[in-house]
């Protein structure tokens, strides 16, 4: 019964996280339409296109890779979402987050990258590899800011463990936010190049390099990489929930501040021109990295 | 003779060479029989080795031989790579000329290295340490063409460091009269400190070079592209470790005691950080899959020094375990990237193309080896790099753990690279007709080596016991509570839990790849790779429209004000000016012998005049 | 004491042709320069006033009375060497002048660096 | 400029070659060894001329090495100067006949004086050395003298090395007595006697022979590479 | 026969003394006489080494001449350090005439063996003698012969260096004559004990003067900086065989006198710093020297100088492990180097240039291996004597505190690495076509016992320690060495 309750708690996540995260994707669709006065797509649109994707009659492959690459998309994907506690307390939605801890995180989120960078590189088609060209390069810029934010973090809660960081942040004061803002505006500059989008998405450079990576993938690869791609959306916004805003007791309360995180980057890319990729690498490497060694410092400090 | 002793594991080692290289006279198959039985025979002696030591005199000087936890660690990892090498070595070398050279000196370098590691004494290290390089040196030149250079190159930054450690080696004999790592360390400590300093530095500079410490690791990108491929899995793999070994030694047998032990450690880790994140990123330019896999060697090795030089237990977990685990996993991408050069004679990366329908089980070595590489779970790269973070962040050295993980994501760059441009991407016609090498041979050992890279990622406790035993003798105190089986902790108590990992994940990518595979499977189409749209157009057969000539350019021009500078420059001006001293120099002989009358008549002027003036 | 001075003067000659003189002839007589100053000089060490030369050919003749003889003796063996070393010098000369034609020393320096 | 610094350097060499020699009075009585000499040599030799006893005798083995010195000169004369030949078109002034009379005239005499200064080394001033080369004297005038003439190469080498091996075998028979190398093995006789002094007059006849032969050897290899043949 | 001829120092000369005079002799009966002879006589030379060496290692034996006692008569002071040498001199001489039955074809072969005998015997002499005019007379024995076969081939440049080390050369012998004149003049003596015990007569300023002299003279003959001008000229034009002889013997012999000269006459700390440092200089501008070369003999040359430096910079030390590893070098450096000398031209001919060496290793793989352990055994890489041989002259000087000239050392090694390599690394090039060819059997025979005495030396290094401990031990007694001369 337990063991059945565990597993039903595993799909329930998955779920969870699939709808939010298509949800999410659907609300940024429409925004930017409004912005660019349009009216958009309702915001379930995203499952729409991902039902769509899965229930086309065929497919085309090119290869093994093409099997292995979306594979290993949602492998990332889910596992970065088993690891992660969604939610504060209580015994559901706590997964297998008390196995792992931070630095695993860090890693299993790029899996998923190399997965999909793997999988187009098979299809033999040059917009697929400039885009993966341009998208591990950006990796490169993004993760310093991010990885500096995580050890100010760490550093500051003496812990890897996801679990402890958020119950350290035990009242709105104690929020990382407040306590080491430098370390959330490096994180979340971070988080801005991980969500590609503008003013970071030029890996996939719509009007450019066709799609980008997924440019030969049709039908249930496709399928599979956006339900991965709405899971990992999730995944990461939880993330950074539990590390800047501590946690969320109920879905809820995940939800809001999911959003307000989520907004940030959204408005952000609304705005904002396209970085070519040199341009976004050096960027990251000046400013947010300032920042992380600043926030890194302050906390030195701070102990 | 005792068979469990070390005297005769030597002569099995060694013997076995020189045996091999009078069987090549008699029948090929009798001299890789020969060859084949040597090394396993010695990594199956490794097992029942026993514990006496062993002592002799030569020359006037007492060598000892013995084994420590320490040396057996990395003694395993010679045998693990051994056997697979010369495994890997029967076909490929089977192309090329002088293959009894060629094994001769192969046997002797593995020999040398079970002699450097079951050295108990300064001077039986060296003297093994020299065979090592000189046998070494031959396999490099093997080639011929480039390698002579590469190989001279890689001499003489290796003679320039094992002259580094023969300078501290004398004085130490000098000031303690007798050669024993143990005596010696006794009076070590006597020393003043700057005498320690000098001492420790320069042994500590003659190791880094052989484990291709920046500023030193000139040699090894040439090295390694030009030696036979087989022997370069085992040069980065085994060979360069050495230098890790001594490093070891002598920061925690010899050094450690000294005031200035804490800042050269600091200072070393930071050259090891250094030395990885520059080396990702030459290794990101790189064209030449061997070459890259050298700068991808000379960066993991960096891992490894910070790691030894920071000196926390979990750091040294994390040291020695990036040692096997770089070891096996360069070991493979070498082998493939061998067997790749064995059937389309390439290494070019500009060049190979979409090999994956062609060579799978060289796609799959690979794949395997730089998920390793790039530390991503659930393989046993994974386990390493999770040590040394942890290790890192917890001895509060956070920019070393920025830099590491820099060159840790630059990695990935690299890797694909290599990947991409080998295996993905359009097939082209050239390569239609390359085949999978064979089996026995040539995939065995990479599947095996694969295998490895599995296992150590669920179970790092069969790699972590003999390295907690290893680091006890070092003096670390590692309790059992610091790993298990399948289980890692740092030293805030957090774990992280590599069963549960792999089943995650295990489950999921089944489930996912089953999902997509057979998912509508009859309505799933198989196209080739020029069947594409790029707006809209197929290409047609002759045109191969694979991006993987500058494929890094974006990254690069963000890179470039780094790469745009070259340490190997300053070290080869440093070469050259010595060079062209000694062209100013000879000239002294100008060939007309009156000047050298001058020279005799000014010399006894000088002479008389010193001689009148000292007086 | 003049003789010291003289023989070392004709030592010093020939030394000063083996340095400036670029004909090999000349040199070659340098270093017989040198040689019959040497020889000079242990003849003149040798030399004690009023000594006779070291033979007993007539009874009555003291040791006292004589001059040393041992550097006669080194001189004489010192002479031959010196005409040996003239000449397989000669020959020398010989030879690189029938390679060369030439003596002049600067223009014999193939062999160099 | 050159001649300039040579001309000091060689001044200061000679300075300090000068004070050397400051300290040693000339002229006077400084012998040490020498007096030992002096005093054995008649009786212990049996030569009158203490010179000779010396060359060879008391340093016997120099004299050994001083013969070899100029077996040696001749044979790598021989060595260096093999196969050369002289040229044709560098023709001498041809003799003139008085020239060549009186050298075959002269040769004889030469010849007589330089055997009699070798037999008596032990007696008068000279030796093997001075006889030797008077002897070479008397076969440079033949080559001065005589257009056509040519030394008799084979000969003089089985003369000088005769003349070598008794000088060497001479010095071995004196292991084989039981003594030393090159000791005295002989009687020595009454001291002025041209047959007395042991083994002086011997070897000192040997190196006459040896003397005579290697030089006369020389010159006429020197000569035949230099002057035209035709 | 030993009743008859009992065995003595003297006989190292005066065999080949005798030999080279009945050369000539049994030349005219038969030509194959020309080529056996000097064998035996090396053979009978090194059978009594056999015999004699192991008696000087239990006490030295002095034979005096003409059976005078010194310092009337000469005698010869037959050490364990003379004997080591006169040991040595005739093994290798023994070795390279092996090399050249095959080898060597220049006519007149008869002189060339006279003249291989003499410079042989002459070396020997030189080491043996205990008198200093009797060592002056072997020095020009050794001389006169190394000039003649200098320039015994007949190319253009042979005679040029042939007159090169001539003029050097005479004023090596001149300057020493006028040491000898000058010690004469105050001692009255020219026995070498005698001397030494009559050193006080010498006024301080005129014994600097007389040890410069020495120094020059000697120096000139042991190719120390600056005076070696006329080395590499010679090494390249001699005959490779002639050339193996010149590093292994000639030099030697004058390092040994240089060595006995000093210690016995001029000990002070002065002299013997100067002489180390000299060493050094002459060892590091050698091998910088040698990095350019392109003629073999030429590279091989320079190392010799550089090799000698090493010996010297040791023996400058003159403490018991200084000499020792002094020695330990010379004795490793007349193996190995005779065995680079006499590869190379049978490998490449008498005018071997680097590249000539290109594609070698599959041409002549034998001889290639050989160069190679030479290669490796020069530069000093275990296990090979080289090794064995830097690491005493490194301990010695850690031992003496000199930190500095152990760094010097070990720099310089590199240098000597590069080029070696370079050379090395040239065999098993993949390009160049060398012309095929069959090395007879004497010259492999020949080159077989000195890679054997490397390995030998190398896997057992104790083999030599007795005989190199003596030798040292003899070097360095002098009142043991003047007390044995002048006993009665």
């Amino acid at each position: 019964m337990e063991t059945l309750k565990t597993i039903s708690g595993y799909f329930a996540t998955i779920g969870v996280a699939f709808t939010v995260g298509f949800l999410f994707m659907g609300f940024r669709r429409i925004l930017t339409a409004r912005v660019q006065n349009r009216v958009g797509p309702p915001i379930y649109q995203n499952l729409l296109d991902i039902i769509k994707l899965w229930s086309k009659e065929s497919a085309i492959n090119h290869g093994l890779m093409q099997h292995m690459g979306p594979a290993f998309s949602i492998t990332a994907s889910v596992t970065t979402l088993m690891f992660i506690p969604v939610l504060r307390d209580g015994n559901w939605f706590q997964n297998f987050s008390f196995e792992g801890d931070l630095i695993f995180l860090l890693y299993i989120m790029v899996f998923g990258q190399l997965g999909m960078a793997l999988g187009a590189g098979q299809t033999g088609n040059p917009n697929s590899a400039i885009g993966v060209s341009r998208g591990l390069s950006q990796i490169v810029g993004y993760e310093i800011p991010f990885v500096l934010a995580l050890t100010a973090l760490m550093v500051y809660h003496e812990t890897t463990s996801l679990h402890e960081i958020m119950a350290a942040q035990d009242s709105i004061g104690g929020w990382n936010i407040f306590v080491n803002p430098l370390a959330f505006v490096a994180g979340i500059i971070a988080f801005l190049g991980m969500t590609h989008y503008t003013p970071f998405d030029v890996p996939f450079a719509p009007a450019e390099l066709a799609s980008g990576p997924p440019s030969e993938f049709g039908g249930k690869y496709l399928g599979m990489m956006m339900t991965s791609g709405s899971i990992f959306a999730f995944a990461k916004l939880t993330l950074f929930v539990n590390l800047f805003l501590g946690g969320a007791s109920n879905l809820l309360e995940l939800l809001v501040k999911a959003l307000a995180l989520y907004l940030i980057p959204v408005i952000i890319g609304i705005v904002t021109p396209r970085f070519r990729t040199e341009q976004a690498i050096l960027f990251f490497w000046k400013w947010p990295t300032i920042i992380g060694i600043l926030s890194i410092l302050w906390v030195v400090w701070m102990r | 003779m005792d068979i469990t002793g070390i005297p005769f594991f030597l002569a099995v080692s060694f013997g076995g060479a020189f045996l091999a290289y009078l069987m090549n006279f008699a029948h090929r198959f009798l001299r890789n029989a020969v060859v084949l039985l040597t090394v396993s025979a010695s990594a199956a002696l490794l097992f029942w080795l026993g514990d006496e030591t062993f002592s002799m005199e030569m020359g006037g000087f007492v060598l000892t031989l013995g084994k420590t936890p320490y040396s057996l660690f990395f003694a395993g990892i010679v045998a693990l790579l051994a056997v697979p090498t010369v495994l890997f070595s029967f076909t490929y070398m089977a192309k090329e000329e002088r293959p009894a050279m060629y094994y001769l000196n192969l046997l002797i370098t593995i020999a040398a290295m079970y002699g450097i590691l079951f050295s108990l004494d300064l001077l039986s290290l060296f003297i093994f340490w020299e065979i090592m390089t000189w046998s070494s040196f031959l396999l490099t030149i093997h080639k011929g063409g480039n390698a002579t250079k590469a190989g001279v190159k890689y001499f003489l930054y290796s003679a320039a460091g094992a002259y580094a450690i023969l300078f501290s080696v004398v004085i130490l004999y000098n000031m303690s009269g007798s050669l024993l790592i143990e005596d010696v360390a006794r009076s070590f400590v006597l020393q003043n400190p700057l005498m320690q300093l000098m001492l420790a530095g320069t042994l500590l500079f003659g190791f880094s070079v052989k484990a291709g410490l920046m500023p030193m690791h000139g040699w090894a990108p040439d090295a390694y592209a030009e030696s036979p491929a087989p022997f370069t899995a085992l040069f980065s793999g085994a060979l360069s470790k050495m230098g890790i070994f001594g490093m070891g030694m002598v920061l925690y047998q010899i050094f450690l005691q000294s005031p200035f032990s804490l800042p050269v450690r600091e200072l070393l880790a930071w050259a090891g950080g250094i030395t990885s994140a520059l080396a990702t990123l030459r290794a990101i330019q790189q064209t030449d899959a061997k070459r890259l896999l050298a700068y991808s060697s000379v960066a993991q090795l960096g891992y490894i020094v910070m790691g030894l030089a920071l000196g926390t237990p979990l750091s040294m977990m994390a040291a020695l375990f990036i040692t096997l685990l770089h070891g096996v996993f360069k070991a493979m991408l070498f082998f493939a990237v061998g067997a790749v050069y064995f059937r389309t004679g390439l290494t070019d990366l500009n060049e190979l193309r979409g090999l994956i329908r062609r060579m799978p089980v060289s796609f799959l070595t690979v794949l395997m080896a730089i998920i390793s590489l790039a530390n991503i779970p659930p393989l046993g790269g994974f386990v390493g790099k999770w040590l040394l973070y942890e290790s890192l962040i917890q001895s509060d050295h956070y920019f070393l753990v920025i830099v590491a993980f820099f060159s840790s994501t630059a990695s990935f760059l690299y890797v694909y690279r290599l990947i991409f441009s080998i295996f993905l991407g359009q097939e082209e016609k050239e390569f239609e007709h390359v085949k999978e090498v064979p089996f026995l041979t040539m995939q065995l050992p990479m599947l095996a080596l694969a295998a490895v890279t599995f296992i150590t990622g669920i179970f790092p406790g069969i790699v972590l016991a003999p390295i907690s035993s290893a680091l006890t003798y070092l003096g670390f105190p590692i309790q059992h509570d610091m790993w298990s089986m399948s289980m890692l902790f740092n030293e805030w108590g957090n774990r992280m839990n590599l069963l549960a990992m792999i089943s995650v994940i295990g489950t999921v990518f089944l489930t996912g790849f089953t999902i997509l595979y057979f998912y509508r499977m009859r309505r799933t189409r198989y196209v080739t790779t020029k069947d594409i749209h790029t707006s809209g157009e197929v290409p047609t057969e002759n045109e191969n429209l694979t991006y993987a000539i500058n494929f890094y350019q974006p990254f690069e021009r963000a890179a470039h004000p780094v790469l745009s500078k070259s340490i190997r420059a300053w070290i080869d001006w440093i070469g050259r000016s010595v060079s062209e001293l000694g062209d100013f120099l000879r000239h002294i002989y100008t060939g007309d012998g009156q000047t050298y009358a001058w020279y005799v008549v000014l010399f006894l002027t000088f002479m008389l005049a010193a001689g009148s003036w000292i007086l | 004491m003049i003789y010291y001075i003289a023989s070392i003067a004709v030592m010093l000659i020939g030394l000063y042709a083996v340095l400036v003189k670029k004909n090999l002839i000349k040199i070659v007589i340098g270093l017989s320069l040198m040689d019959a100053g040497t020889h000079l000089l242990l003849v003149a060490i040798g030399f004690i006033k009023g000594g006779t030369a070291p033979i007993f050919s007539e009874p009555g003749l003291t040791a006292d009375a004589m001059v040393d003889p041992v550097p006669q003796a080194l001189v004489l063996t010192a002479i031959v060497i010196g005409l040996a070393v003239t000449a397989v010098a000669l020959a020398l000369v010989i030879r690189i002048y029938a390679q060369h034609k030439t003596l002049d020393i600067r223009k014999i320096s193939s062999l160099k660096w | 400029m050159k001649k300039l610094l040579a001309a000091f350097l060689l001044g200061f060499i000679g300075y300090y070659l000068y004070t050397a020699f400051a300290g040693v009075p000339f002229g006077e009585n400084k012998m040490e060894v020498g007096k030992d000499y002096l005093e054995t040599t008649v009786p212990k030799t049996g030569a009158v001329n203490t010179v000779t006893s010396i060359v060879v005798n008391y340093r016997g083995f120099d004299t050994l090495g001083e013969v070899t010195v100029l077996f040696l000169a001749a044979t790598g004369l021989g060595a260096i100067l093999f196969g050369m030949k002289g040229k044709p078109e560098d023709k001498h002034r041809e003799p003139s006949s008085i020239l060549t009379t009186g050298a075959k005239a002269l040769f004889p005499i030469i010849v007589l004086l330089g055997a009699y200064i070798f037999i008596h080394g032990h007696l008068t001033p000279g030796g093997g050395f001075q006889g030797g080369t008077i002897i070479a004297t008397g076969v440079l005038i033949l080559i001065l003298g005589i257009k056509s003439f040519h030394a008799n190469h084979a000969l003089l080498s089985v003369m000088e090395s005769l003349a070598g091996i008794t000088f060497v075998v001479a010095g071995i028979l004196g292991l084989a007595f039981g003594k030393n190398f090159l000791e005295n093995i002989l009687p020595l006789g009454t001291p002025g006697q041209v047959l007395s002094a042991g083994i002086i007059p011997i070897i000192y006849i040997a190196v006459g022979f040896k003397v005579g032969a290697e030089l006369a050897g020389v010159l006429d290899t020197l000569m035949s590479t230099t002057r035209g043949e035709e | 026969m030993p009743e008859l001829f009992p065995l003595s120092p003297v006989h190292y000369v005066a065999a080949p003394l005798l030999a080279a005079f009945l050369l000539p002799l049994v030349a005219k009966l038969s030509r194959s006489f020309i080529k056996i002879l000097p064998g035996l006589t090396f053979l009978y030379v090194l059978y009594v080494s056999a015999v004699l060496y192991p008696q000087a290692l239990q006490a030295p034996i002095i034979e005096q001449i003409a059976g005078w006692a010194p310092p009337l008569g000469i005698n010869l002071y037959y050490g364990p350090m003379a004997g080591l040498f006169a040991s040595l001199f005739s093994a290798l001489g023994f070795i390279v005439w092996l090399y050249s039955l095959t080898q060597m074809k220049q006519e007149p072969l008869d002189r060339f063996y006279i003249l291989l005998m003499m410079l042989v015997a002459g070396a020997t002499g030189m080491v043996l003698t205990g008198d200093i005019f009797n060592l002056f007379v072997f020095m020009e024995i050794t001389a006169i012969s190394a000039y003649s076969l200098t320039a015994f081939l007949r190319e253009d440049d042979k005679a040029e260096a042939g007159f090169k080390y001539i003029l050097i050369g005479s004023l090596a012998s001149a300057f020493v004559l006028l040491g000898i004149a000058i010690l004469y003049s105050y001692t009255g003596t020219l026995n070498l004990a005698d001397l030494a015990l009559n050193m006080d007569k010498v006024p301080l300023s005129v014994r600097v003067i007389v040890f410069g002299l020495f120094l020059v003279g000697f120096g000139i003959e042991a190719e120390i900086f600056p005076l070696n001008g006329w080395a590499p000229d010679a090494y390249s034009a001699a005959p490779a065989p002639v050339s193996a002889l010149f590093a292994g013997i000639t030099v030697k012999a004058a390092l040994y006198a240089l060595a006995r000269v000093t210690i016995l006459l001029f000990p002070f700390a002065g002299s013997m710093a100067l002489i180390s440092i000299l060493g050094l200089v002459t060892l590091v501008i050698s091998e910088l020297a040698a990095l350019h070369q392109k003629n073999l003999f030429r590279m091989l040359a320079y190392s010799s100088m550089g090799q000698v430096g090493l010996a010297i910079a040791a023996l400058g030390l003159f403490t018991a492990e200084g000499v020792y590893a002094a020695l330990f070098a010379m004795i490793n450096h007349a193996i190995v180097k005779g065995m680079l000398f006499l590869t190379v031209f049978a490998m490449a001919g008498g005018s071997a240039t680097l590249d000539g060496l290109n594609g070698m290793g599959r041409k002549k793989p034998i001889l290639s291996l050989l160069f190679t352990l030479g290669a490796f055994a020069i530069i000093g890489l275990p296990p090979f004597s080289g090794f064995w041989s830097k690491l005493s002259v490194l301990t010695a000087m850690g031992q003496t505190g000199n930190y500095a000239m152990i760094a010097i050392v070990l720099a310089t090694t590199i240098v000597e690495a590069a080029y070696f390599l370079r050379a090395t690394g040239r065999l098993y090039l993949s390009e160049g076509n060398p012309a095929e060819g069959k090395t007879p059997l004497s010259a492999i025979a020949a080159l077989a016992v000195l890679a054997a005495g490397i390995l030998w030396i190398g896997f057992f290094p104790g083999s030599i320690d007795e005989t190199l401990t003596a030798g040292a031990q003899d070097l360095l007694d002098t009142a043991k060495y003047t007390e044995g001369v002048l006993k009665d």
